[in-house]
């Protein structure tokens, strides 16, 4: 039994080894695709280049799980989205096809470093989609810095685009994703406009609540609010001893750093106790499972979201609107009616940069210059409208985002609804 | 001086070599020994007996420090070994085997006896790193003391053998020789006849009695009355936790304290006398 | 009804233990099996009692083949072992170990019929209903070999092996234990009984086996083997007598002591302790 | 030392030296655009390698504490994260904790810092050792999880002093330096591939060196019997305190090790899971052997490596659940079929396979 | 074995000590720091009101440990699996339309997974657990260590990483009552728990107790060749034990699930406090196991209610740390039994 076992297993290394070797040579049959599209090069059909490799790595397994398996199936719809039209165009008509390499770093910083390494080294991505958790993807920073390879995570913390002790941004690392910073200059609009002045912060015990609670301290202040009670919870509590202080702290209202399940708990736990407070989320909340998890609870409570939980309310003027509801379509279609997630938002975005950049190099540079030449496209990408709002890059904002994109939401009769400013009150 | 000189036992020109004083101890509530005070003197064998839960055992864990008395006080060589860690009495000079045998699994004979030898050596873990010149010769030295002995109880034919495929009665003897190893002054025997027939039993009084020579006093706890009257020259009984009786074999075989507590009726002792 | 061995191999792994025994047992006999330690004595009996399988041979009991049965069918069958160093269970009571001895008694749904025998078992050993609500590994040495007894005693067997039930006792204890044994076989008990002790074995049995090496050397009743000199000078410890048996006189005189003894009771905790563990080895 | 679990340690070093040798030198000139991943069919990168390495560090410690001494630790991570935040720290923070910068700048500061978090962690380690391994069984396992995860906490929450931001909290700590050795730069990887294996093999012959020593013997006897070997004079506790030690010194050698390596640490890198991780490793490889460590590291390594690599293509479409799924049901198979580990178990049905008698007889 | 007792009996007497200062030490620390936040009597009831429901579930999960490791002398690292996926499958099942009463399906849902689960750990037993039975005690730990990988995997793989609910017993919504007493608040789910917690005392305290099988499984933990000598099918025992090890996980989960939500990786935190309240409570005995749950689960909520909330496990774990130097025995456990770890 342990015999064939082994067997089976050198069967399938000989295997690979046979078929990996002439994977890479560049294949002639995808010029006979034919592109009725009217392509934008005078030349009938373009030529065909070699393939990109995109390297993604999600934490599709361990505590990211909920996160990085909506990451993944957008890669997979991505992917596939890209076979469809037969890859990608670049400025001289050369057609190429793009490779998605999808791997789990299990939530563990040490896999997704490993797999980073063997994404670059190995299978000469141009370019790494990756990290679903800041740990991870902090991981993987300096692996792709050294490597002069660009990445793009899908985590939120501020220190994956920004060097926490100088200050400096990250030449090769970006990210599409809004920070609590953002979240955190919306809510003080919303609380100011409300006329609160003092309010308790209640965080979960992660990374990014932690980040939460940071960035309220770093903005709230400046507009005139006190947190009078900040403490930190438990992902995994059931009991909230936390809601007793604020309770004898005497605030207006209380804003939850976390994200559902857990931010629902604290949401029911504080209602409970404080029926009558206002509770406001952060952006880790903008997903149905606040709803699902909190039930009757979450009514009323407001958060600053990105636009894709609410496209269909846009106004149609709103450049995001289609974009949003064309991808939500074919995320449903795709996953066969999985709801849609912030976080698949994300991993969308982080894809259609890398893909926008790779469709500005020209065909035949080495590696090295794809390479670089993406991280410049990147750096250059201006009013490119994703999920979450337009983005503007720029050699210093690896992010691009303004925090006015956000939209303001509440729930009602269990349903997230837009709530514009001329509505605080 | 509150050490005791048995009667009948003759004048001691030597200090005891060991001095159990009002030892006391208590497991909870219940006094499995109270107040026993004895003496072993160089170069004796000396019996302890009694019925099975008299405190016995429970005398050598004290003695050897793996029980701390309840009160009284236990001297080796004049000084007292009360509270000392059982390594530290095992290095003044005092080694003891287990009623149930107590080896070391997965571990040969010869490296049980070179264990044994444990206390002779001085390099650590230093010195095991780095192997020293001192702890290369350390160790070959331990290495011939360990063949020494094993060819002097018989061993050695079964040096390589996990200790634990060997037959009760070797293992037994394997457990003396892993004791002697350590160069005791006294030597604690938890009924090592124990589980032995009359062949083994005979090696075993061999063995004990050409330790005896060698000038290792000896402490033997055993049922067989046979071996101990064999080997004893003075015996102390104990029951219930007291000591009822000590003296020389013949006396404590008359002793009716002893034959109510422990041997039977007065004719069949008789009869075991005689033999 | 009777037990037969035949031929039986046993290896634990590569070491073979058992080469080819043959034995028997009629009913109402004393069987007795000597031999020096590791002869394959305790071997044998765990062979017959299901935990060790046999790698050749055959077991027969009452006219049925039983080799390679588990233990619980064999123990139905009324063969029933007490093992060496008693095996108590240390951490629950005397009542309670007693009547686990009738286990499948009770599975069968015989409550009654068992709650009688543990009342005659406490008629047999009155220190045991004593002690009946204490934990059985604070007992003393004495008492823990007639709750063992008893125990076995309780699947009402119609064979009791018995594994070196002398093994640690004090002479006035292995006194009173062969008188049990004897009053047992009085009562219709048939016993294979083990021993180190080979002279105090010899005594009460009607025949037996003496092993060397996993074979059975010679066999023969108990009064030939007594006085076979080889016999005595390899088995028996030369002419000299251990202490012997009482005789009836004495009997009720020695009772009384033995309960005494076995009063020191929890005092015997650094003494009598074999834990659970002892069975794994 | 007749039966020291492997038959003959000059095989291991004869077969083992050459073997990583020759995959460092392939990696280093690559002669004829050959590599280890192209000559392994994508399983073996030098990444896995240097991991193998640096838990193989880990894994002598941890065998000789486990399979030898007989005391579990089902915490080892946690001192190999005390290693690795020494050297963070005092690498990335020595400016700010005020040690002046010429010394910070010299090229053996961090190796100095690699050994003084060694000594230093083996000390504590010692300390701590000594009321912990009173315990024994299954509660010394749990005492010892339970320090895993309370240092995995203070390394989380900046050791309790949040304002000092000591550790980095959850983010950890980015911008390690590499290290240099004089004036050449132990980077790109096969460098410090040789420097992490020149540690292994020197762990490895550490630990052969202990097990076949006066203290290893001791070690031995007291997995055995505690009290037997106290009965001959052998300092139970303090032998006890002092491999633990040992082994948390050279599991925090193996930290700094990765600390430079990796060039960030993050906290749940060093949490209850690798703990465990661990443990799975020692036991796989056989704990009762030195060679077990480094059999044990590549073993389960190379299992997450195939299934993240080749499980989608027996099983389309199969990710992160499936590897999952296959590394539980491959560890449970390896321990009920192996259950003394692949060097002392695979030995012995090798023997057994050629007919041999063991030599227990 | 009596050697190992005989050594842990060296210095009873500081222990003592030990204990009764770091008992007072805790007390004064917990006043100490809560006088800083200005709490009341009412406040500190509450925290330990509500940290007994946590507690209760620790408790649970402990039973299971120690029912496990009684019989079996393994500490099951799949006891957090089993939790897990007892509410897993009812949810599964409560989302069928089938019967259309909602009461009615979570009671037969619940049934259904506690069954499912009990079956599922017998079979776990038997495929891996009982061809191991001579293995060591660590090899025996590390297959349970890859019986939760692989259920935890199964279970993301089945019904994906997302958080599943369940509604709270007595309303079948979300919405559960609180009971308002003398201004403490309590949950009518906790009352569930802590109903459930006493029941499946009771029910083991009589099974084990009591009943035949209940003392012959015990007499397995304690002596198995005894027990093999016996007739009592030992193995059989254990794979029962096992399973209702696991059902117990199940239920445990099951009333969990209202108060937390459900998600694949749940069990192992539980599992590890699960750990901490079973050795607290000595890890042989079921009063004990439950104690030191109550206990663990009130003083770590009121720790993280005077403290950082981030520090609540370090609390715990800490606990466990300083139980086992203390009082390794925990307060339940006998030496006898003790004596098997």
């Amino acid at each position: 039994m342990n015999r064939s076992a082994w067997l089976a297993t050198a069967v399938i290394v000989v295997l690979l080894a046979a078929c990996a070797a002439p994977a890479p040579t560049p294949s002639p049959t995808p010029t006979s695709a034919p592109a009725p599209a009217a392509p934008p090069t005078p030349t009938p059909a373009p030529k065909a280049g070699a393939p990109y490799k995109i390297g993604f790595v999600a934490s599709i397994t361990g505590p990211g799980a909920s996160l990085g398996v909506p990451e993944r199936n957008v890669a997979q719809l991505v992917q596939e989205q890209l076979k469809a039209q037969g890859g990608i165009v670049g400025p001289d008509g050369v057609r190429h096809e793009v490779q998605i390499l999808i791997f789990d770093d299990e939530s563990k910083t040490d896999t997704a470093a490993s797999v980073a390494r063997r994404l670059i080294d190995q299978e000469g991505v141009v370019v790494l989609v990756a990290g679903t958790l800041s740990g991870p993807s902090l991981a993987m920073v300096p692996i792709a810095t050294e490597a002069k390879v660009p990445m793009i995570s899908m985590a939120s913390a501020r220190s994956i685009i920004e060097d926490p002790e100088t200050k400096k941004t990250r030449e090769w690392i970006f990210k599409p994703v809004p920070e609590n910073l953002h979240s955190a200059q919306m809510q003080a609009d919303y609380l100011k406009a409300v006329g609160i002045t003092r309010v308790c912060h209640l965080y979960e015990n992660t990374a990014y609540g932690k980040d939460t609670f940071a960035s309220a301290q770093a903005i709230f202040p400046k507009a005139g609010i006190e947190i009078v009670y900040g403490d930190a919870f438990e992902r995994t509590a059931t009991e909230f001893p936390q809601v007793e202080r604020v309770k004898a702290s005497g605030c207006q209202a209380v804003v939850i750093g976390s994200i559902p399940p857990a931010s629902a708990l604290v949401n029911v736990a504080v209602r409970d106790a404080l029926p009558e407070i206002r509770i406001v989320h952060g952006h880790g909340s903008c997903s149905p499972d606040l709803v699902k998890n909190a039930g009757a609870a979450a009514e009323g409570t407001v958060m600053p979201c990105g636009k894709i939980l609410v496209a269909d309310q846009l106004p149609d003027a709103d450049p995001t609107k289609k974009l949003n509801m064309d991808f939500i379509k074919a995320y449903q279609d795709f996953t066969k009616g999985e709801p849609i997630s912030t976080f698949a938002g994300h991993a969308y975005d982080a894809l259609q940069w890398a893909i926008a950049a790779l469709k500005t190099l020209p065909d035949g540079l080495s590696l090295p210059d794809q390479r670089a030449k993406v991280r410049e496209a990147l750096e250059s990408l201006r009013n490119f409208p994703g999920t979450h709002g337009i983005f503007n890059l720029s050699p210093q904002d690896h992010l691009g985002f303004n925090y006015t994109d956000f939209v303001m939401v509440t729930v009602k009769d269990g349903k997230f609804q837009i709530l514009p400013r001329d509505q605080w009150k | 001086m509150w050490s005791i000189s048995p009667d009948g036992t003759g004048e001691r020109s030597q200090a005891p070599l060991l001095e159990v004083f009002r030892v006391s101890k208590a497991f909870g509530g219940l006094m499995a020994l109270m107040e026993v005070s004895l003496c072993v003197w160089p170069g004796q064998i000396k019996g302890l007996i009694g019925p099975n839960g008299a405190g016995k055992t429970t005398l050598f864990n004290l003695i050897t420090g793996m029980l701390r008395p309840t009160s009284g006080d236990i001297r080796f060589q004049g000084r007292s070994i009360v509270g000392l860690p059982p390594y530290r009495i095992a290095t003044l000079g005092i080694a003891r085997t287990f009623q149930n045998v107590q080896l070391f699994p997965g571990m040969t004979v010869f490296e049980h006896v070179l264990v044994g030898g444990h206390r002779h050596g001085r390099s650590g873990l230093l010195g095991a790193i780095f192997r020293t010149s001192r702890m290369r010769q350390e160790e070959a030295e331990a290495r011939a003391r360990a063949w020494r002995i094993l060819e002097r109880v018989g061993l050695a034919e079964w040096a390589d053998r996990p200790a634990e495929s060997l037959p009760l009665g070797l293992q037994r003897i394997l457990e003396i020789a892993r004791a002697m190893a350590t160069a005791p002054r006294l030597l604690l025997l938890d009924e090592p006849g124990a589980g032995l027939n009359p062949a083994e039993k005979a090696r075993l009084v061999r063995l004990i009695r050409s330790l005896h020579e060698e000038g290792i006093t000896v402490l033997l706890v055993e049922h067989d009355m046979n071996l101990v009257m064999e080997l004893a020259d003075e015996i102390a009984v104990l029951d219930y936790g007291r000591l009822i009786a000590e003296g020389p074999p013949e006396a404590i075989r008359q002793d009716p304290r002893v034959i109510a507590a422990y041997l039977g009726e007065e004719d069949e002792v008789r009869d075991a006398a005689r033999s | 009804m009777r037990l037969e061995v035949e031929n039986l191999e046993v290896a634990y792994g590569p070491v073979q233990a058992l080469h080819g025994v043959s034995l028997r047992v009629d009913s109402g006999e004393i069987v007795t099996v000597i031999g020096a330690n590791g002869a394959g004595k305790t071997t044998l009996l765990r062979a017959i009692s299901g935990l060790l399988r046999p790698k050749a041979g055959r077991i027969w009991f009452d006219g049925r083949e039983i080799t390679g049965w588990p233990p619980e069918r064999i123990v139905a069958l009324g063969l029933v072992q007490v093992p060496e160093r008693r095996q108590l269970f240390d951490s629950m009571s005397v009542e309670d170990n007693l009547r686990l001895g009738a286990y499948l008694r009770l599975r069968r749904g015989e409550r009654k019929a068992v709650e009688e025998d543990l009342h005659r078992v406490f008629e047999i050993f009155p220190r045991l209903k004593e002690r009946r609500r204490q934990m059985a590994g604070t007992l003393s040495g004495g008492e823990q070999q007639m709750l063992a007894i008893g125990r076995g005693w309780m699947a009402r067997p119609r064979v009791l092996l018995l594994d070196e039930p002398s093994l640690g006792l004090a002479p006035l204890l292995v006194q009173e234990l062969f008188r049990i044994l004897r009053a047992l076989r009085e009562q219709g008990l048939t016993l294979l009984l083990v021993e180190q002790n080979a002279r105090q074995a010899l005594r009460i049995a009607d025949r037996a086996y003496v092993m060397e090496t996993g074979r059975i050397v010679r066999e023969g009743t108990a009064a030939e083997l007594l006085a076979d000199p080889i016999l005595q000078a390899a088995y028996l410890g030369g002419a000299s007598s251990s202490i012997p048996l009482p005789s009836s006189s004495t009997e009720v005189a020695v009772h009384a002591r033995f309960t005494r003894t076995a009063a020191s009771g929890d005092a015997a905790m650094g003494e009598h302790g074999h834990g659970g563990d002892d069975a794994s080895g | 030392m007749r039966r020291a679990g492997f038959p003959s340690n000059t095989v291991g070093f004869a077969i083992g030296l050459p073997l990583i040798l020759a995959i460092g030198g392939l990696e280093a000139f690559r002669p004829m655009g050959l590599s280890l991943p192209a000559l392994t069919g994508g399983l073996l990168t030098l990444d896995t390698m240097i991991r193998v390495g640096l838990f193989t560090i880990i894994l002598v410690g941890l065998n000789l504490l486990m399979g030898y001494a007989g005391q579990v630790s089902l915490g080892q991570a946690a001192f190999y994260g005390m290693g690795a935040f020494f050297s963070a720290i005092l690498t990335v923070r020595a400016r700010a904790l005020g040690i002046p910068p010429t010394l910070v700048e010299a090229w053996w500061w961090p190796w100095l810092v690699m050994l003084a978090g060694a000594f230093l962690v083996g000390l504590t380690a010692y300390g701590i050792g000594r009321p912990i391994l009173r315990l024994r069984g299954h509660y010394l396992a749990m005492a010892t999880l339970g320090l895993g995860i309370v240092v995995y906490i203070l390394l989380r929450e900046n050791l309790g002093l949040p304002h000092l931001n000591l550790t980095g909290g959850f983010d950890g700590i980015q911008g390690i330096p590499r290290l240099r050795l004089g004036g050449i730069l132990l980077w790109p990887a096969w460098r410090y591939y040789f420097l992490v294996w020149l540690f292994a093999f020197g762990a490895i012959a550490l630990g052969l060196r202990v097990v076949r020593s006066r203290v290893g013997r001791a070690l031995r006897a007291i997995h055995g019997s505690e009290m037997a070997a106290e009965s001959v004079g052998v300092e139970v506790s303090h032998y006890k305190a002092q491999v633990f030690g040992l082994s948390a010194a050279m599991a925090a050698l193996a930290g700094s090790l990765y600390a430079h390596f990796q060039t960030t640490v993050i906290p749940a890198t060093f949490g209850f899971g690798p703990s465990l991780e661990l443990v799975v490793m020692s036991a796989v490889g056989g704990m009762a052997s030195i060679w077990g460590a480094p059999f044990g590291a590549l073993t389960v390594l190379l299992v997450q490596e195939v299934l993240r690599t080749q499980l989608h293509r027996v099983i389309p479409n199969a990710q992160g659940e499936f590897e999952a799924i296959a590394f539980g049901l491959i560890l449970v198979l390896i321990m009920l079929f192996l259950p003394e580990g692949l060097t002392t178990g695979g030995l012995r049905w090798l023997r057994s396979r050629m007919g041999l008698r063991p030599p227990s007889g | 074995m009596i050697r190992e007792w005989i050594w842990a009996e060296r210095i009873p007497l500081t222990r003592r000590w030990g204990v009764a200062v770091a008992a007072l030490g805790l007390v004064a620390a917990l006043i100490l720091m809560g006088q800083r936040h200005g709490f009341g009597v009412l406040e500190y009831l509450q925290f330990a009101l509500d940290g007994l429901r946590g507690g209760s579930i620790y408790a649970l999960v402990a039973l299971g440990f120690v029912l496990v490791y009684r019989v079996m002398g393994v500490i099951n690292f799949a006891q957090g699996a089993f939790v897990m996926l007892g509410p897993m499958f009812t949810a599964l099942f409560y989302e069928q339309k089938w019967p259309p009463d909602p009461g009615l399906r979570l009671a037969l849902a619940a049934l259904l997974a506690v069954g499912i689960v009990g079956a599922l750990g017998m079979a776990i037993e038997r495929l891996t657990l009982y061809p191991a039975r001579r293995a060591s005690p660590l090899t025996r730990i590390i297959i349970t260590v890859g019986v939760y990988l692989t259920l935890q995997g199964a279970a993301l793989l089945l019904w994906g990483p997302y958080a599943k609910v369940l509604p709270s017993f007595t309303t079948l919504s979300l919405l559960d009552p609180t009971f308002r007493f003398a201004g403490l608040r309590v949950k009518a789910q906790s009352l569930w728990i802590g109903g459930t917690l006493i029941a499946a005392l009771l029910s083991l305290g009589l099974f084990f107790g009591r009943t035949t099988v209940g003392k012959a499984m015990r007499a397995c933990a304690v002596n198995r060749l005894a027990a093999r000598l016996m007739g009592i099918p030992v193995d059989t025992m254990s794979t029962l034990a096992f399973g209702m090890a696991a059902a117990l996980g199940a239920i445990a989960g099951i009333v969990l699930g209202p108060v937390t939500r459900v998600t694949y990786d749940m069990g192992l935190e539980l599992g590890l406090k699960g750990f901490v309240a079973a050795i607290m409570g000595g890890l042989v005995s079921f009063p004990g196991a439950v104690l030191g749950g109550l206990l663990l689960g009130a003083l770590e909520n009121l720790w993280a209610g005077v403290t950082v909330a981030g520090f609540k496990d370090l609390f715990a774990f800490g606990i466990l740390i300083l139980v086992l130097l203390l009082h390794p025995k925990g307060f339940a456990g006998t030496e006898a039994e003790v004596e098997r770890a």
